[in-house]
């Protein structure tokens, strides 16, 4: 049984952490700020999703545990929250996405 | 600490250096502050490494939080941009050149890190510790010392952080004074009330933030944390609420009177807990008199003066907060 | 690990020499200030480095905890971030001041304006 | 009341006065002037019930404060001190009583302040001459420096500042960088800075250090004005002349060679000198002095200059006479200091009686003068006479004593210089006489006038009487005097 | 507000894990003043969440979770590829007829996923930003919002 | 009862009288409150200071912990008297200022002032009674932000950027000082003073020592304004209100001396060997530079407040000089000064204050006629200022005294000192005498043609209190120079403890 | 098995610092040090278990909450700005 959660849980930091170097690879490599936070959110989600949840699995049924989900919650919530804020902060300054076309209008009311 | 923290400690320091050197260089203010947030998220984590973590829990509540505001909060209201150039780099660069080296020599005879012979190891630490567990039971060693053994220097350090406070005020002008007393809300330029999701996301988190503030502050003797802690989460907690509605109506949830009244009665509450123990026959700053039982009574006291603590600080960061932020507001 | 244990000291050497530079060679105010807390936070990182007991842990008494690193460098050091922070902040306020006083916050421009 | 108690009143009295008078400066001038008389008066009284103690023997001391380990504050009545004291007081009277006639004559401003200054200065005065110690006479003879500073500035215009600046500068500036020192290398050496009959160095110091430390002494007490530290003297003619009469013809100066006079004789000691054959620097020094400023007296136009070159001289007849260290030539040194007292206060009367009533300062203008204010030219030939030393004059006296005791010393070098100085003295006095009385004015005054106003012309003629009565009247002067011999 | 204060005190007491009578009275002191200064700052004004809400947030974290997943695995393909083949897009959601808080849901939720970002909600319309021509579809699919919506329905 | 607990309460007092401060609203209670606790103080400062006549240091363990753990406050005689100095320097402006001060500050921000006051007043006496190296390092903060404040008053601007400027300076000395004392800690694992005399023999030769001996020394000099660290000090104040002025004038540079002295002759110099040598062997021409810069910029500055300023600068290398000879006398002499300097400083800053109340400025020329509208005041000014040159009969003059013959016990060095100090009295003669000049025979300032003053010609404003305390100074100036047998005693008991452990 | 993923945090860290410190907009900065916050968080929580003191997760919890404070500052400050250039707000994409 301890085996089992030891394994689950260095697969899942294992995996975690292979995320956050991903992350931390693509914010390097992306052309401009927008496509670069999508990368910067690879490792706010999921990185964090996986590490923590591999922390959990360690810790066991205990304080520890409600407090990681506390933690994980907490940052579920606030680096979403966070890339907003600053998305709209560049683009409050003016800085315009680089896309591949203009603009789409996908919303058919829109469209119309 | 094993090998491989010790190598961890060191890459974060060399991140930390590159940072600093990034901070020095770079014209643009906004982004200095911008990297004084990366330095001090490395400097804690440095702490934490070695085994401070009261003190990282501090530089995280000022580091993270308050600093960034206040700077940008001055950002906001000069300029962004360094305009002239470094004046005589040569010669500065020569003088920090010689200063470094000279640290750089004393420190072939200091005692290594960690080693448990070391003078500072040796001499005090274990009485500390013996005592906090004999005289005061408390598990945190640090809160110990910090609010009892030198409860004095603390003291002293909640006068700082009230002269600051009186300074500001001083300097600034309260914020209440500066958005002129009686004008309405003015609903378009109150914060972010205009972004959803920060708005919506923020009000669901105050609650979780003052709570754990208080947490912190009730839990200062048992694992990191303290009554400076607490009152910069707390305070964190009122800046963002501001932030997100607006200045003026953070004041009408903690008006001006209300964050004096805070500056000022952490303070006395302070005094008054080493008054108490003058008048009780003991020292000042002596605990042990408050209870029949000595322990009880320096855990008492402890727990006091870190409230004291707690509401001066937050009183005095949050009023930093408006003065600075009625300034734009003017 | 002898040299490797000093790496700490000569980072908060670097620290505080690169925090030095800023505050005197730099004619920005905010810059000196930023120097400033810089410098101060070299100081802090020596502090807690030498409080360090290898195989010690943080001095929290709990359950498998023996070894305790030096609780006395990390007191002096909260207070020390609380002086800090006080005094950046006043030196913020002055900033701001002076910026309404003379419209500019680089020092040597003030300089001139204070010339007769 | 005891003799004690006399000498802290004496030194009491004249702080007391300078406040009445600047009460009574806002109530009305004649009450002021009242009061000025009334302290001046009260002292002299006080210093005068003293005289009789000092003759009989008694030398009534105080101590008031240990300044520091070692040095007091403290006060002692000895002849010279008493003879200078008494002098001064007297003095005192007659000058405020010209005074009074000169600053209404003329109109000046700040009189109140004037007179407040005038009574500080003379406490300071007579702090100098009871001082005790050295430290003691110091601390007088700064207060003395910096008390009488505003009354030379007094006129506050261009002119006087700068003069006074130049006063202040050459007296503080001697006094702190040769003085001072003096006074530290006195302390270190001997342990003590006490007047002691015979000395406090015998045997404490010996050899060049003598001469340096003498040196030291003379140059930094620059009251004395041996040249070249002279140079406060002239700039100080600025001031009002009640001001040049008593102070920087009797206070100031005498305080100078008082001063000189009480190292010579208590500090070093008369024998501890002798043996160390120094003086001989020093009667250089003064002879140069007296022959120099004599020659500059000679060419000066304006009055008051040329009676304050010849103060320089006269000083160093008294430096001069000291440094002779014979018996006579000290009562002569004692002597020359009450005769020149009476003599030059006489003469800056005159001057500035001259000024008042007629507006003329320079030597060509008094031509004829002598017909136009009688009384104020017979007493200014009375003091030039003294000046020049020839009987029946005061001055006739103290040159006697002191060519007496330069024979005794058989000093070549003092006896040519005092015979060939009394020739310059005549060389320069008589042919203002000479014109004022026989000379015709040229060019024709609008306004004819008279004397100056009655309490200067009185003054005047007091002190006239005085000289001409020292001639006869020495002996008390003498006695005093005569206490000293022991030193020698 | 008791829903708040239950939270709260559930968290005080997880946190904490210490029950000295001293401990839990400060932590009752610490959830009372922590809900007057919430109702302080006019926060009860609008019910934001009712007990279900919160019961069917946890499925729709659920499939949330998997909707992270899927894209993060597309996001890190991207990232690794050598030819980097990002073809950014800019398009715009209308969401006007959800709850605001909705929105910040559904917003929130878009930008967790990696490949997807909210830059700007207002209006009730989302301007969303892609890394991707296919993340650009998949949002327009407009699955992420039925979900949303469907949990305030009946 | 309250008798053990003095040390404290001197901190105390003040201490909690602060917070208070800033909640008294109506106009001149603050002030009031404020007097109180700084006279309360000043009583207190007395007292220890009677009672540790001889010799006798009291001790105080904060908290009841025992000294190298707790915290220990220790009252000796050089402590006593700086504490004098300090709270008499506060107690008197204080009391002198109050109409000065209602000028200078809106009302709105009195409490605060005040308040900062009363913070720096804690600070200063903190750091007096304080034994605990660290402890030193916290009230310094408090003391230095308070002065911040209490400078940054003013309605000048100028006061801004010269306050910026000692901020930053101010807090790279203080941060110099806790390197040095990190580093000493770190050598020694203690941070109680004498605890730490005791354990440094056994490193006294390793490297950290020596340079924390540099750190501490150079940041306390940044502090105290040593030559050529001073930069900071003639603009701070000059532009900061003039009752600050004449209160920090008179302590704020002798606290950081104060430290500077503990250190190095408690600490450093009993241990390190050849330190007293390297202490002299720098000091001393800083000393004798700083003592002729100072006073020679003094004599041609013709705005009064820089000139005192600069006269400080050279004061403070008086002191540093007599601590540079590294002899019981020298240090005496040094001691002794810093209470006859603070004495006569203080008292030409409150008369400067006395005379902007009525002039439109404080240059020299602006100062024209003074002597004629404020006698009185103008004549209390010059008896400060005599002292200053070190008159006989002034305080001042028994400083100079005792370093004059402290500097003759080292013979031809000595010589060559008493020399510089002679030619700088005469440059203080100088730059005094420029000042009372312009105060005597100026032509009366025009403020109407003046184009940046205004007519200030108010005498309304002019507070009567202000002349008697001036009065009380000056008279101070005099009597503690014919009787001052208490300072005496206490700064030769303090240059006795000083140099106790030395050969 | 922390090792691994405590390595991971740290790379990530130097590389955010990397864009951190070479930008080129102010904007890649904050997202730089939104990141590091995150990681940070990740950090102190493997540490906390490395150093078998689970109990400094409080730590943990004040970073994940206050971290992001800085961020709405910055939004502050550049809305400010936009305010105070005269711009339209809040910005609308066109």
């Amino acid at each position: 049984m301890n085996i089992a959660i030891d394994i689950a849980s260095w697969v899942l930091l294992t995996l975690g952490g292979v995320n956050l170097l991903i992350g931390g690879i693509g914010v390097l490599r992306m052309p401009d700020f927008y496509t670069r936070m999508h990368a910067a959110s690879l490792t706010d989600s999921m990185g964090a999703i996986l590490v923590i949840l591999g922390i959990m699995l360690q810790a066991g049924l205990s304080l520890a545990t409600v407090k990681l989900g506390a933690i994980l919650a907490f940052l579920l919530l606030t680096s979403p929250t966070a890339a907003n804020a600053l998305a709209v902060s560049a683009l409050l300054a003016g800085m315009k996405p680089r896309t591949g076309d203009a603009v789409q209008r996908t919303n058919h009311e829109a469209d119309a | 600490m094993s090998t491989i923290t010790l190598l961890f400690s060191i890459f974060l320091l060399t991140l930390l250096m590159i940072t600093t050197m990034a901070i020095v260089r770079t014209r643009n203010l906004f982004v200095a502050v911008m990297l004084m947030g990366i330095a001090s998220l490395l400097i804690a984590a440095s702490f934490f490494l070695l085994d401070a973590a009261d003190v990282a829990l501090t530089e995280a509540a000022v580091g993270a939080g308050i600093s960034t505001v206040l700077f940008l909060g001055a950002l906001a209201l000069t300029s962004e941009r360094e305009r002239s150039p470094s004046s005589l780099p040569l010669l500065s660069l020569g003088i920090v050149a010689i200063v470094a080296l000279i640290v750089i020599y004393a420190t072939f005879d200091q005692p290594p890190l960690g080693s448990p012979s070391a003078p500072v190891q040796a001499h005090l630490t274990p009485w500390y510790i013996e005592s906090t567990r004999e005289l005061i039971d408390i598990p945190n060693v640090v809160t110990a010392v910090l609010a009892s053994f030198r409860g004095y220097d603390t003291l002293g350090e909640v006068i700082v952080v009230f002269t600051a406070g009186v300074g500001v005020l001083f300097l600034l002008g309260t914020g209440a004074s500066a958005s002129a007393a009686g004008a309405p809300l003015s609903e378009d330029n109150a914060g972010l009330r205009h972004y959803l999701i920060p708005r919506i996301l923020g009000r669901l988190l105050i609650p979780f933030i003052l709570l754990l503030g208080f947490y912190v502050q009730f839990h200062g003797e048992y694992s990191p944390g303290g009554g400076f802690q607490a009152g910069a989460i707390v305070a964190a907690s009122i800046i963002l609420y501001s932030l997100l509605e607006g200045e003026q109506r953070a004041l009408l949830v903690i008006p001006q009177g209300v964050l004096l009244a805070m500056m000022v009665g952490g303070v006395l509450l302070y005094g008054a807990v080493g008054v108490a123990g003058l008048v009780l026959g003991g020292n000042f700053l002596d605990y042990s008199v408050l209870d029949s039982d000595p322990v009880k009574g320096q855990q008492w006291g402890i727990l006091l003066i870190e409230i004291g603590i707690g509401i001066t600080v937050a009183g005095v960061l949050i009023s930093i907060f408006h003065a600075f932020a009625s300034r734009g507001a003017a | 690990m002898d040299i490797l244990g000093l790496y700490h000291y000569w980072v908060f050497a670097v620290l505080l020499m690169t925090g030095f530079y800023a505050i005197v060679a730099k004619p920005n105010l905010i810059k000196k200030l930023i120097g400033l807390s810089l410098f101060q936070s070299a100081v802090f990182l020596c502090y807690i480095t030498f409080g360090k007991l290898a195989g010690g842990t943080a001095p929290i008494v709990g359950k498998g905890a023996e070894l305790f690193s030096s609780p006395l460098p990390q007191v002096l050091i909260l207070t020390a971030i609380v002086v800090s922070i006080s005094t950046t902040a006043l030196g913020l306020a002055l900033v701001l001041r002076i910026k309404e006083a003379y419209g500019s916050i680089e020092e040597d421009e003030i300089q001139e304006q204070d010339a007769p | 009341m005891s003799a004690e108690a006399a000498v802290l009143a004496s030194l009491a009295l004249p702080l007391l006065g300078a406040f009445l008078i600047a009460l009574a400066g806002r109530i009305s001038a004649n009450i002021r002037e009242a009061a000025t008389m009334l302290t001046a008066t009260g002292l002299a009284l006080i210093v005068w019930s003293l005289v009789p103690l000092v003759m009989a023997g008694e030398r009534p001391q105080v101590s008031v404060a240990e300044v520091l380990p070692g040095i007091e504050l403290a006060f002692a009545v000895e002849p010279l001190g008493m003879l200078f004291a008494a002098l001064a007081s007297m003095l005192w009277i007659v000058n405020s009583l010209y005074s009074i006639g000169y600053m209404r004559g003329n109109d000046e401003a700040n009189q109140t302040r004037f007179y407040v200054l005038f009574a500080v200065s003379l406490g300071t005065t007579i702090g100098v001459a009871f001082a005790a110690n050295l430290f003691t006479l110091f601390l007088f003879y700064e207060a003395l420096t910096l008390s009488t500073y505003p009354l030379v500035a007094h006129k506050g215009d261009q002119r006087s500042v700068a003069s006074a600046r130049v006063y202040l500068v050459v007296l503080l500036s001697t006094s702190i960088v040769l003085f001072l020192p003096a006074i530290i290398w006195t302390y270190m050496a001997a342990g003590s800075g006490e007047f002691t009959l015979g000395g406090v160095l015998a045997g404490k110091l010996e050899g060049a250090g003598v001469g340096l430390l003498l040196l030291l002494f003379v140059f930094g007490i620059g009251k004395a004005a041996v040249m070249p530290v002279h140079l406060w003297l002239p700039a100080a003619m600025v001031a009002p002349t009640p001001v040049s009469a008593l102070l920087h013809a009797v206070a100031v100066v005498k305080a100078g060679v008082f001063a000189i006079t009480k190292v010579v004789i208590y500090i070093f000691g008369v024998q501890h000198l002798l043996d160390a054959f120094v003086a001989d620097l020093l009667v250089a020094a003064a002879a140069f002095t007296i022959i120099a400023a004599s020659i500059v007296a000679l060419r000066q136009e304006n009055l008051k200059r040329l009676l304050a070159y010849s103060t320089v001289a006269q000083l160093s007849y008294v430096v001069m006479a000291i440094a002779l260290l014979t018996p006579l030539a000290g009562i002569g040194a004692a002597a020359h200091i009450v005769a020149h007292a009476f003599g030059k206060i006489t003469l800056f009367f005159a001057a500035g009686a001259i000024y008042t009533a007629a507006r003329k300062t320079e030597l060509h203008e008094l031509r004829g003068i002598g017909r136009r204010m009688p009384v104020t030219m017979s007493a200014f030939t009375i003091g030039a006479l003294s000046m020049i030393g020839i009987p029946p004059t005061g001055g006739f006296i103290s040159k006697w004593y002191i060519l007496a005791g330069a024979y005794q010393a058989d000093n070549m070098l003092a006896l040519l210089t005092i015979i060939a100085s009394t020739l310059l003295n005549a060389a320069y006095l008589l042919p203002i006489i000479y014109m004022a009385w026989f000379a015709h004015d040229e060019t024709f005054e609008a306004r004819a006038h008279g004397e100056a106003p009655w309490p200067a012309v009185l003054a005047l003629t007091l002190t006239a009487a005085l000289t001409l009565g020292f001639f006869v009247f020495h002996s008390a002067v003498l006695a005093l005097a005569r206490q000293l011999l022991p030193g020698f | 507000m008791l829903t708040l204060l239950l939270i709260l005190v559930l968290a005080w007491l997880f946190w904490s894990g210490l029950f000295t009578p001293l401990l839990l009275l400060m932590g009752a002191l610490s959830c009372a003043l922590t809900v007057y200064m919430v109702r302080r700052m006019g926060y009860f004004d609008t019910q934001l969440f009712t007990p279900r809400y919160i019961l069917r947030l946890v499925g729709y974290w659920g499939w949330l979770f998997l909707e992270v997943v899927r894209a993060s695995i597309q996001v890190a393909s991207v990232v690794l590829s050598p030819r980097l083949p990002v073809s950014p897009q800019v398009i715009e959601i209308n969401a006007e007829e959800l709850e605001l808080i909705d929105q910040v849901v559904l917003g929130n939720s878009i930008t967790l996923t990696p490949g997807t970002l909210a830059l700007d909600v207002h209006d009730g319309k989302l301007l969303v930003h892609t890394l991707t021509c296919e993340g650009a579809y998949a949002l327009r699919e407009g699955e992420m919002k039925r979900r949303v919506a469907s949990l305030r329905g009946a | 009862m309250l008798a053990p607990h003095l040390p404290m309460l001197q901190v105390v007092v003040p201490l909690l009288m602060a917070p208070f401060v800033v909640l008294l609203r109506p106009r001149g209670l603050a002030w009031a409150a404020a007097t109180m606790a700084s006279l309360m103080a000043f009583a207190i400062a007395i007292v220890l200071a009677l009672s540790v006549v001889g010799d006798a240091t009291l001790t105080y363990r904060v908290g009841g912990w025992m000294a190298p753990y707790g915290i220990e406050l220790r009252v000796d005689a050089f402590g006593a008297l700086l504490l004098l100095v300090i709270t008499g320097a506060s107690s008197m402006a204080l009391l002198g200022g109050q109409r000065s001060l209602e000028r200078a500050l809106p009302p709105t921000r009195e409490p605060y002032y005040f308040s900062a006051w009363l913070l720096a007043l804690t600070g200063f006496v903190g750091i007096a009674v304080s034994a605990d190296a660290f402890n030193i390092f916290v009230f310094m903060e408090v003391s230095s932000l308070a002065s911040y404040v209490l400078i940054a008053g003013g309605p000048d601007r100028r006061a801004l950027s010269a306050v910026f400027k000692y901020l930053i300076m101010g807090t790279v000395g203080a941060t110099f000082y806790l390197v040095g004392i990190g580093l000493v800690y770190m050598m020694t694992g203690t941070l109680n003073l004498a605890d730490m005399a005791g354990r440094i023999e056994a490193v006294a030769d390793t490297r950290p020592m020596i340079v924390a001996a540099g750190f501490i020394t150079v940041g306390l000099a940044l502090k105290a304004a040593i030559f050529p660290l001073h930069i900071w000090l003639p603009n701070a104040y000059a532009y900061a209100p003039h009752v600050t002025t004449a209160f920090l004038a008179a302590c704020a540079t002798k606290v950081a001396l104060y430290v500077l002295l503990r250190f190095d002759f408690l600490i450093l110099q009993q241990h390190l060997s050849g330190h007293a040598f390297q202490f002299a062997g720098y000091l001393m021409p800083l000393a004798v530079l700083g003592i002729l810069v100072g006073s020679g910029v003094a004599m041609f500055e013709r705005d009064l407040k820089r000139l005192l300023a600069f006269s400080s600068v050279a004061q403070i290398g008086y002191m540093l000089l007599g601590a540079s000879l590294v002899s019981v006398s020298g240090l005496h002499a040094a001691i002794l000064h810093m209470f006859n300097h603070a004495l006569a400083k203080g008292g030409l800053f409150l008369a400067v204050a006395a005379f902007a109340a009525v002039t439109s400025g404080w240059r020299l020329e602006q100062i024209g006629g003074i002597a004629r509208t404020m006698p009185w005041t103008f004549a209390a000014f010059v008896v400060c200022g005599l002292s200053l040159i070190g008159v006989p009969g002034t305080a001042g003059f028994l400083s100079k005294w005792y370093l004059v013959t402290a500097a003759l016990e080292h013979g031809a060095l000595g010589i060559a000192l008493v020399c510089v100090i002679l030619l700088s009295s005469l440059m203080a003669v100088a730059y005094v005498w420029r000042m009372v000049e312009s105060a005597c025979f100026a032509p009366d300032f025009d403020a109407e043609t003046d184009a940046d003053s205004t007519p200030n010609r108010d005498f309304a404003a002019f507070s009567h209190l202000l002349p008697t305390i001036l009065w009380i100074v000056a008279l101070a100036n005099l009597y503690f120079g014919l009787a001052n047998a208490l300072p005496l005693e206490l700064a030769k008991s303090a240059a006795r403890t000083l140099l106790g452990g030395l050969p | 098995m922390y090792y691994a993923v405590i390595v991971a945090t740290l790379v990530t860290m130097a590389l955010a610092l990397l864009r951190a410190v070479r930008g080129p907009t102010v904007y890649d900065r904050v997202l730089a040090v939104n990141m590091f916050g995150t990681k940070t968080v990740l950090l102190l929580a493997a540490l906390a278990f490395v150093f078998g003191r689970p109990d400094f997760l409080d730590l943990v919890l004040v970073y994940a909450l206050i971290n992001f404070i800085g961020v709405f500052a910055v939004l502050e400050f550049f809305r400010n700005r936009a305010t105070r250039a005269g711009e339209r707000q809040p910005a609308q994409h066109e």
